[in-house]
């Protein structure tokens, strides 16, 4: 389960994670290239700095939201899976073993999972990993002191929906630790996708020995190739190196630089002018959550070489206009095809920042191969609307002399869901008689407002993201209609309860071959397109520079992010 | 004095008290539930009670109020469920979005707007006063026009009118400074003061602009008393009559509003650090703000206020410095 | 060297550029065509009313209007120095040293940051060039030499510290520290009260004995003339009238303009002839007191800028302010509503067990120096001041703890005319409007409201048709008409005149105080007539009350208080009263000096209030 | 905070004679004031006119125009100088190509009520509330002078944010602004009034109207009111160019009037990012703001001085008198 980038980003909960189809940026001899052509051995050393807009958050690897991919936590907690962080391609998005020696091994039907910790582990103190680590720190994840994690250890893990954590003296008994090396998992139902949960921080393991509850963030024990040295709130955060690491039992991580200091809650277009600029410490800095703006876009090609410092990914997310189809008029199909032919998405795109951040989607799918994309355009606008077929849906729908709607955003500038694409969307609409009133809330408030169906507005601009790169975190949550959560955190917008589309997804839910689901996601997609149940607006591209002296950079595809375990500083 | 510390404090107190109660009720009405919001995704009834009893959003208002008080004067106890942590008076609690403790996060960002203050002041004060006693000396002068037309211009131009074009030209155009960012004091003296040139610029220059005009009038006020013109009729000479006469008695009203002044920029200069994308007081406050985050909310605005009153005290007592017909009581 | 002219004034021409901001739209002549010249130990006085050029030409004796963009033409010699040609160096180096100025206001003429003893050594410093340690002994001795007490110590102190007298005494020890050949003093007892300018006068005439400095002293004042120069020049628009010795000018003037300033004078002699009245009692205070907070000065930009501490209407905490050491003039703003709960100030008794009564048509003069505390129980007369204790009993009922409600129907009968003829005039009201006000407040109609203005507007003196004039247009002394015409409105029983004259010219103050009289004999009215002069007082009163720090220590029927005084205050009240008479004048500065001798061996100097 | 400090300090001088021609002839002769009022007027005009002018230009705010502005740049508009051109006089805006003239015209609208609104409420309540703390008992005087020593305290831009939060979108935004600004603003103008009432209570001509039996209320009416006129109006025209620049400032925080309805804090908010490619876009709005807060400061201040002429003759040495001269 995942969601829009915007509402979490101000909660602090750490961004989800996704498919990998690493292309590599231009970078000083990195990017596509990848690790082969790359020597680390010669960038080993300095500091890197990284220059970010929103706060790290917690980082209790227990409310850490999934991995948090290749940002800051996979340098501290390792993992018993991770996403392959040694390729920047399209086998990017395949889970690997991290502290286990092989991603899984299923049985009974894929309700049950069984890994095995590699030997030789060690925690910053020098201590060793034990199996029942990772049980406690998964056990952790359910105190509901420890408030953040994903949903889906609670929804999967027998027992998980009533287990309150360990605090209270109980162990989750669904978790079986039949020696220190050997961690079993028993599930509800069949998850193919297991591997990939694996991947999330809530895997990382916990010495209870160590473990101060709600304190434990300040100073997380590190498994991985560095350790906390302090961390301001989330601020501003200084990683050191762990000693009782090494490559020797970690293939997956480069760990160049010597020291690594995130810096958050900088604007950003100062992050921009400061990663432009590339001057002293700057020259060394990235940021793993800010896109270039149109003050570098616009010279980009210009003397100061920008293009060559700018890394592009694509990230599998949507931002869509949701219908909640049990407010009126947008019940009938008809009307939610008349917006469907009106929007403007050139308009919606220039608003975020135009074509080189965001391309059109006419699918709810992202375009990526491993989300099962498959090409629909039911409603053809072209990229600036069609007005004219959408008066003809609006007439048909019975509202020939145009219609008067809400739309509902938020206040924060320069996102999807913020007021700028908004009247985009406003401005558009009135040319197919369709007036649009906006109603702003700030984002907090937003959220709550769009994800309890009893508040949910009528029409309103949300985006969603994949927790791992697969169709089924992606179709499920939005359109399962046993997922209509009453009480708050639904994303079920259109509130549809098919029986049908439900069975298929337990269908798919059952395949453990990936391409195979994949090709059974895409055409539930299309079919679900057909219903106008969103209008999907686009797909946003990452384009992030970074300083003049870093290389072997590339955006994750996975979420969105510069991979930090192998970047290098010269 | 005594008494007058005694009756400042009582009230400074008093002013804290209503102006938390204010914050208080204020943010009580704000939409918006902190603990769905610490809670994350799908979050159910029962963990939300968990959580929302752990803010303690749960009780009525004025517990919450009333705990509030209780924690600044002899401290609380959190219960977090995993343990009970104890925070020492004066507690301003902890964040709700980040757990960590309010007054923590006050100091951390204290510095910011220390070095905006304390730099921009020199800035202000040798620019404003300046301006201002030349200006009043040069009385009719093409000198005072043009003065007087810079002096409103400053006072005409936002602080992130002036911060943006700045910047613009600088750092964008000329490349002469780098895009500032706050540098420690401690880490590196000289990339602290290049940094904030820019930010201490623009804060500067518009508050000169109100000194230029406070000391003018000031000065002119006093030259036109009939002390000075004791000092001319005494053969005095117009330097000695300005430096030692007129500019003691132009500069007493100038030291009380330099004492607000810098109160109240300790306090945040949101928009200045908003400009520069500072992490200072003010940019904590309007986040939490948007956060609905109760406890920062509270403790920063207590913060700022407690600059203010405090501020106005130190005011008086320089005044009554300054000037000896006035005798605190 | 007597035959030098120390001061030679020739044709000397001031005038002002008019207009603000801009350059000027024309010009005032201030002074036109003045000479005269002065020679070491000699004295002269400038006499004239206000804007007759007097201070003008005092201050181009300083060459002080060089500058300001004042024309200055004709020759000021001083000491030998054309000022006109003389560099900004030579003019500094003659101002305090060879010719020193005693101003008007002692307390804005000093520096307030500074201690009166620095003030004074920096001026000894500048001329001489003598060390700060030296300087500083020079002003404590000149501090000593006009007899300011325990000199040494009272140097560190501040102006505010002083008291009026002192601090008149202070700037003329300023004037003495380089010891100059001519001293000017512009107005130097103006501003304070009579028994003080008796001293400062004193002082000026046995200063100028013993160092042999030539004198000019400015004053509107001719009483003060007798006593304190040998020669005076009468100055009007500008122009000087008349000039000669005090004995031909005083005694046989030859102007005609002269002649009248002489006969504007009050003089103690002048006795009220009126018809003997009733016995009746009117009104009757009785122990009556009036506590103010004492003034506090905690000064806070901040917070509010008049506090609600100053009892705001009543006249007399300012005054008063001089005597405590506040600083009058400046905000006063205390801090922290929150300092009333924690503790009372000392309480200030400006009136302080008051008895007395008013019968009715007679005029009851109430005289004391400033800060005695009579302001303050003329106000309580008429209740626009509350009362802290004791009973007002208006034809024997008592009116003092009355509410405003209760006292509706007695406001008619108590009226007041006020002071300044500034501030007691609405400037955004037609005068004819301030004056129904009390009418149409009391539901008389327009139309009818507006007749009986105008005869009342004609009554004292002023045109019909002035009704719609705003109080700008209007002179001071017509002004006070006003004043008159508007507590007369109401046909009240009981007039109390808080100082109506005394901010007026003394021609002016004559006219008034005969309008008064009048409209006495013609309305039956009974009058309180308050005043810190003891002339005027004479003049109009039947009988006489002297208050003294809030008490009253002698009443009694005029002329027995003023024949035959029984308590030494009053007694020190009359000695001090200037006189026209240069010989008399000189047998009262002796009579002084003895009292003053017998006040010092009786320990300490009292009416030097001392902060 | 140091608006208040200048202009706080209250017109003693409310006893001297005045009359409106005078005043107006000392303003004709300053001739800044004069040129910041007509400056003044022709903004109105700007603001009143915006549906006329951007007629005139054939554009309205609101349309998009996707061909004027370069996606792949993010957004720049075509053509130099923001793409300013005959159909676009001034230029669109970067990114949706919105007419620039357009939005400036609609937002002198929005900037000018606002503040308008916000300097009417301030002065409404400041002076009513001065009011009664002045003539009021000692106990309101008290609590009242508390309550403005308190609002002059609060952290005003942090209210102000909070407030603009937590008032749901339905109420309208420029009317919420002006209100927000108003309500936090009134401390100043109090306690101006107070000062001002405590000066004139105390002054000999209201003690003669009591005397003459006038109602506290009529005292209040027709002795108080008319003389708190010149510094309040002066106090206003001085906390006008203030209020422009707050709600520029909200705005630019982002806090302020929400799209499309166009304000120059909001435009100068979303050029931050488009100053370096776009200049126009950011001088213009910046332009327009330091120009109208510029004219309402210049003709305050000149205002100012008309009415209290002291400040200029009181320098001439030896003309100045005393009452008892």
């Amino acid at each position: 389960m995942s969601k829009s980038r915007a509402l979490y980003a101000a909660t602090g909960v750490a961004l989800l994670s996704s498919l990998a189809v690493a292309c590599g940026s231009g970078g000083g001899g990195s990017g596509k290239a990848g690790a082969k052509a790359f020597d680390p051995k010669d960038y080993q050393g300095g500091t890197l700095t990284v220059l970010n807009h929103r706060d790290q958050g917690h980082f209790d690897p227990a409310r850490q939201y999934t991995s948090g991919g290749g940002k800051i936590p996979t340098l501290v907690f390792r993992t018993l899976t991770t996403r392959d962080h040694t390729t920047g391609g399209p086998a990017g998005a395949k889970p690997v073993p991290d502290l286990a020696t092989d991603t899984g091994t299923p049985s009974d039907g894929a309700k049950t999972w069984t890994y095995h910790l590699k030997p030789g582990l060690k925690y910053e103190d020098g201590t060793p990993i034990k199996a029942q680590d990772v049980k406690y720190g998964i056990e952790r994840s359910f105190a509901p002191e420890l408030p953040g994690g994903a949903p889906y250890l609670r929804d999967w893990l027998i027992g998980g929906e009533s287990y309150q954590g360990p605090y209270q003296g109980k162990e989750l008994d669904s978790i079986q630790v039949p020696d220190d090396r050997t961690i079993v998992f028993h599930l509800r139902k069949p998850e193919g996708d297991f591997p990939y949960l694996a991947t999330a921080t809530q895997f990382a393991p916990v010495p209870r020995a160590k473990d101060t509850g709600v304190n434990y963030e300040k100073h997380p024990i590190s498994s991985g190739p560095y350790k906390v040295v302090s961390n301001d709130q989330g601020k501003t955060i200084v990683l050191d190196r762990n000693p009782y690491w090494s490559k020797r039992v970690d293939d997956q991580r480069l760990a160049g630089p010597d020291k690594i200091v995130v810096q958050s809650g900088l604007d950003q277009s100062v992050i921009n002018q400061r990663l432009a600029a590339s001057t002293g410490a700057d020259s060394r800095a990235i940021t793993t959550d800010t896109d270039i703006d149109a003050s570098v876009l616009a010279k980009l090609n210009g003397p100061q070489g920008l293009a060559k410092r700018v890394a592009t990914g694509y990230f599998g997310e949507t931002w869509y206009l949701a219908f909640n189809t049990k407010v009126k008029p947008f019940d009938n199909q008809k009307v939610r095809e008349a917006i469907s032919y009106a929007v403007d998405r050139q308009s919606v795109i220039n608003a975020i920042g135009g074509t080189a951040v965001a391309k059109p989607a006419t699918t709810f799918l992202p375009d990526q191969k491993a989300f099962g994309y498959t090409p629909y355009d039911y409603f053809p606008g072209g990229t600036a609307g069609d007005p004219a077929k959408a008066k003809q849906a609006l007439a048909e729908a019975g509202y020939p002399n145009g219609i008067t709607i809400t739309l509902d955003h938020t206040t924060t500038a320069g996102t999807g869901s913020g007021p700028e694409a908004a009247t985009a969307v406003q401005e558009a609409l009135k040319k197919a008689g369709i007036t649009v009133r906006l109603h702003a809330s700030e984002e907090n408030d937003y959220a709550e407002k769009t994800q309890k169906p009893a508040t949910e507005p009528g029409l309103f601009l949300q985006s969603w993201g994949a927790d791992w790169p697969s169709g089924g975190p992606f179709l499920a949550p939005v359109f399962d209609g046993r997922q209509i959560l009453k009480d708050g955190g639904n994303f079920n917008a259109s509130q549809l309860n098919d029986p049908k589309v439900n069975a298929e997804i337990d269908a798919i839910n059952q395949i453990t071959d990936p391409a195979a689901a994949a090709a059974r996601w895409g055409k539930l997609d299309a079919d679900l397109g057909k219903r106008a149940l969103t209008v999907p607006l686009y797909h946003p591209i990452y384009k992030r520079l970074f300083g003049k002296d870093v290389t072997n950079t590339y955006v994750s595809q996975w979420n969105g992010l510069y991979d930090l375990s192998r970047i290098s500083v010269k | 004095m005594l008494r007058f510390l005694l009756r400042r404090s009582v009230s400074t107190l008093l002013v804290l008290l209503v102006l938390s109660a204010v914050v208080f009720l204020l943010f009580y009405a704000t939409p918006g539930d902190p603990a769905i919001l610490a809670c994350g995704k799908g979050c159910d009834g029962e963990r939300l009670a968990v959580v929302r009893h752990k803010l303690g959003t749960d009780l009525p208002l004025w517990q919450q109020y009333w705990h509030f008080l209780q924690g600044l004067v002899a401290g609380r106890d959190y219960d977090a469920g995993t343990d009970v942590t104890h925070c020492a008076a004066p507690c301003f609690g902890y964040s709700f979005q980040t757990d960590q403790p309010v007054l923590g996060m006050i100091t951390s960002r204290l510095p910011v707007d220390v070095s905006l203050t304390l730099g921009a002041m020199v800035i202000w004060l040798v620019v404003g006063v300046g301006t201002g006693v030349l200006s009043a000396l040069r009385r009719g002068g093409i000198t005072e026009r043009l003065l007087t037309g810079l002096t409103l211009a400053g006072m005409s131009t936002p602080v992130f009118l002036i911060g943006l074009l700045l910047m613009m030209l600088c750092c964008s155009w000329l490349g002469w400074l780098p895009f500032p960012q706050y540098v420690p004091f401690g880490d590196d003296p000289a990339a602290w003061a290049s940094n904030l040139v820019l930010p201490w610029l623009s804060l500067a220059l518009i508050t000169a602009a109100a000194y230029a005009r406070m000391t003018r009038s000031s000065m002119l006020e006093t030259l036109a008393e009939d002390h000075i013109r004791t000092g001319r009729a005494y053969g005095l000479s117009e330097r000695r009559v300005v430096t030692g006469h007129a500019l003691r008695g132009a500069l007493t009203p100038v030291i009380t509003l330099l004492a607000i002044d810098v109160g109240g920029m300790l306090g945040g200069a949101t928009l200045t650090e908003s400009v520069f994308g500072f992490d200072g007081l003010g940019r904590l406050l309007v986040d939490s703000v948007n956060h609905i985050d109760l406890p920062v909310v509270v403790g920063v605005t207590l913060f700022a206020a407690f600059f203010i009153v405090l501020a106005n005290a130190v005011a008086d007592v320089l005044y009554a410095v300054a000037d000896p017909r006035v005798a605190l009581a | 060297m007597t035959e030098r002219l120390l001061v030679d004034v020739r044709d000397l021409r001031v005038s002002f550029p008019v207009g603000i901001g801009t350059a000027g739209t024309g010009t005032v002549t201030a002074v036109d065509g003045l000479s005269f010249g002065l020679r070491a130990g000699e004295s002269l006085a400038l006499v004239g009313e206000s804007g007759s050029g007097k201070s003008t030409a005092a201050f181009a004796l300083l060459g002080m209007h060089r500058g300001t963009g004042a024309e200055v033409s004709g020759t000021v010699r001083v000491a030998g120095t054309d000022l006109a040609t003389a560099t900004d160096a030579e003019l500094r180096r003659l101002r305090g040293n060879r010719i020193a100025m005693v101003f008007q206001d002692p307390l804005s003429a000093l520096d307030p940051y500074w201690s009166v003893g620095a003030q004074i050594a920096e001026v000894h410093r500048v001329h001489t060039g003598a060390s700060r340690r030296a300087s500083r002994a020079r002003a404590v001795e000149v501090l000593d030499r006009v007899g300011i007490p325990d000199a040494a110590r009272r140097a560190g102190a501040h102006p505010h510290e002083f008291s009026g007298g002192m601090r008149q005494r202070a700037l003329i020890a300023m004037a003495l520290a380089c010891e100059p050949e001519v001293l000017v003093a512009d107005e130097p007892t103006t501003a304070l009260d009579v028994t003080v300018q008796a001293q400062i006068l004193d002082l000026l005439h046995d200063l100028r004995q013993q160092t042999g400095m030539a004198l000019l002293l400015v004053t509107h004042d001719l009483g003060v003339v007798a006593g304190a120069t040998d020669r005076v020049m009468v100055m009007q628009d500008g122009r000087a009238v008349e000039h000669g010795s005090v004995q031909s000018v005083l005694r046989a003037p030859e102007r005609p303009y002269t002649r009248a300033l002489i006969e504007a004078v009050p003089r103690l002699e002048a006795r009220r002839s009126a018809p003997p009245v009733s016995e009746e009692v009117l009104l009757r205070v009785e122990d009556l007191h009036r506590h103010f907070p004492a003034p506090r000065a905690a000064a806070s930009a901040a917070a509010s800028l008049s506090g609600p501490g100053q009892a705001p209407g009543s006249g007399e905490p300012s005054g008063e302010a001089e005597e405590t050491g506040a600083p009058a003039g400046r905000p006063a703003a205390p801090s922290g509503g929150l300092g009333r709960l924690l503790g009372r100030r000392p309480r200030h008794r400006a009136v302080d067990g008051v008895t007395l009564e008013v019968r009715r048509g007679e005029t009851l003069g109430i005289v004391g120096e400033s800060g005695s505390g009579k302001t303050t129980l003329g106000r309580m007369m008429v209740r626009l001041t509350e009362p802290t204790s004791g009973r007002i009993l208006l034809d024997g009922r008592d009116i003092a703890a009355a509410g405003e409600r209760e006292l509706r129907p007695v406001r008619r009968d108590l009226q007041m005319v006020f002071q300044d003829p500034v501030s007691s005039l609405n400037p955004r009201r037609s005068i004819g409007d301030s004056i129904a006000e009390p009418l149409l407040a009391g539901g008389t109609g327009g139309a009818a409201a507006r007749s009986e203005v105008q005869g009342l507007l004609e009554r004292v003196g002023l045109p019909a048709a002035w009704y719609d004039r705003y109080p700008h247009e209007f002179s001071g002394g017509q002004r006070q008409r006003v004043g008159i015409a508007r507590a007369l409105a109401v046909r009240p029983r009981l007039i109390v005149c808080d100082e109506p004259v005394s901010a007026l010219d003394v021609s002016t103050q004559a006219q008034v105080v005969q309008l008064l009289g009048e409209l006495q004999q013609e309305f039956g009215l009974a009058l309180v007539f308050i005043a810190h002069d003891l002339a005027v007082v004479r003049q109009v009163s039947d009988r006489v009350a002297v208050m003294r720090r809030g008490r009253v220590v002698e009443q009694g029927d005029a002329d027995t208080v003023y024949d035959s005084p029984q308590h030494p205050y009053t007694r020190r009240l009359l000695a001090a009263v200037p006189v026209l008479d240069p010989d008399e004048a000189a047998v009262r500065r002796r009579a002084r000096a003895a009292l003053r001798a017998l006040d010092r061996s009786e320990g300490g100097e009292e009416a030097q209030a001392v902060a | 905070m140091s608006e208040t400090a200048t202009v706080s300090r209250p017109a003693a001088e409310a006893t001297e004679p005045r009359r409106r021609g005078q005043v107006w002839r000392r303003l004709r002769r300053n001739r800044a004031a004069l040129a910041a009022l007509g400056v003044i007027a022709l903004l109105v005009l700007f603001a009143l006119a915006a549906p006329l002018l951007a007629g005139l230009e054939g554009q309205d705010p609101t349309t998009f125009h996707n061909d004027l502005v370069d996606s792949a740049t993010g957004g720049v508009p075509f053509g130099s100088f923001g793409g300013a051109g005959a159909h676009h006089w001034l230029g669109v805006e970067p990114g949706n190509g919105r007419d620039v003239f357009a939005r400036l015209a609609y937002g002198a609208r929005v900037s000018l009520a606002v503040a308008v609104g916000a300097t009417v409420v301030q002065i409404a309540l400041g002076t009513l509330i001065g009011l009664a703390a002045g003539l009021g008992n000692r106990l309101a005087d008290t609590v009242l002078s508390r309550a403005m020593d308190l609002v002059i305290a609060f952290p005003e831009l942090v209210f102000a944010i909070a407030l603009m939060a937590i008032v749901p979108d339905g109420f309208p935004r420029p009317v919420l602004l002006a209100l927000v600004i108003g309500v936090l603003g009134w401390g100043s103008p109090a306690r101006v009034v107070r000062a001002q009432v405590l000066s004139l209570r105390g002054l000999d001509y209201v003690s003669a109207a009591r005397l003459g039996g006038s109602g506290r209320w009529r005292i209040a009416r027709r002795e108080i009111l008319p003389g708190l006129a010149g510094p309040v109006i002066t106090f206003a025209l001085l906390r006008l160019p203030v209020n422009v620049a707050s709600e520029a400032g909200l705005s630019f925080l982002g806090v302020g009037v929400r799209p499309p309805t166009p304000s120059w804090g909001q435009m100068l908010s979303t050029a931050t990012t488009w100053y370096e490619v776009d200049p126009a876009y950011v001088l213009l709005p910046a332009g327009l703001l330091f120009v109208t807060v510029l004219a309402f400061t210049v003709f305050g201040d000149g205002l100012r001085t008309a009415l209290d002429p002291r400040a200029a003759s009181r320098l001439r040495v030896g003309t100045r008198r005393r009452a008892k001269d």
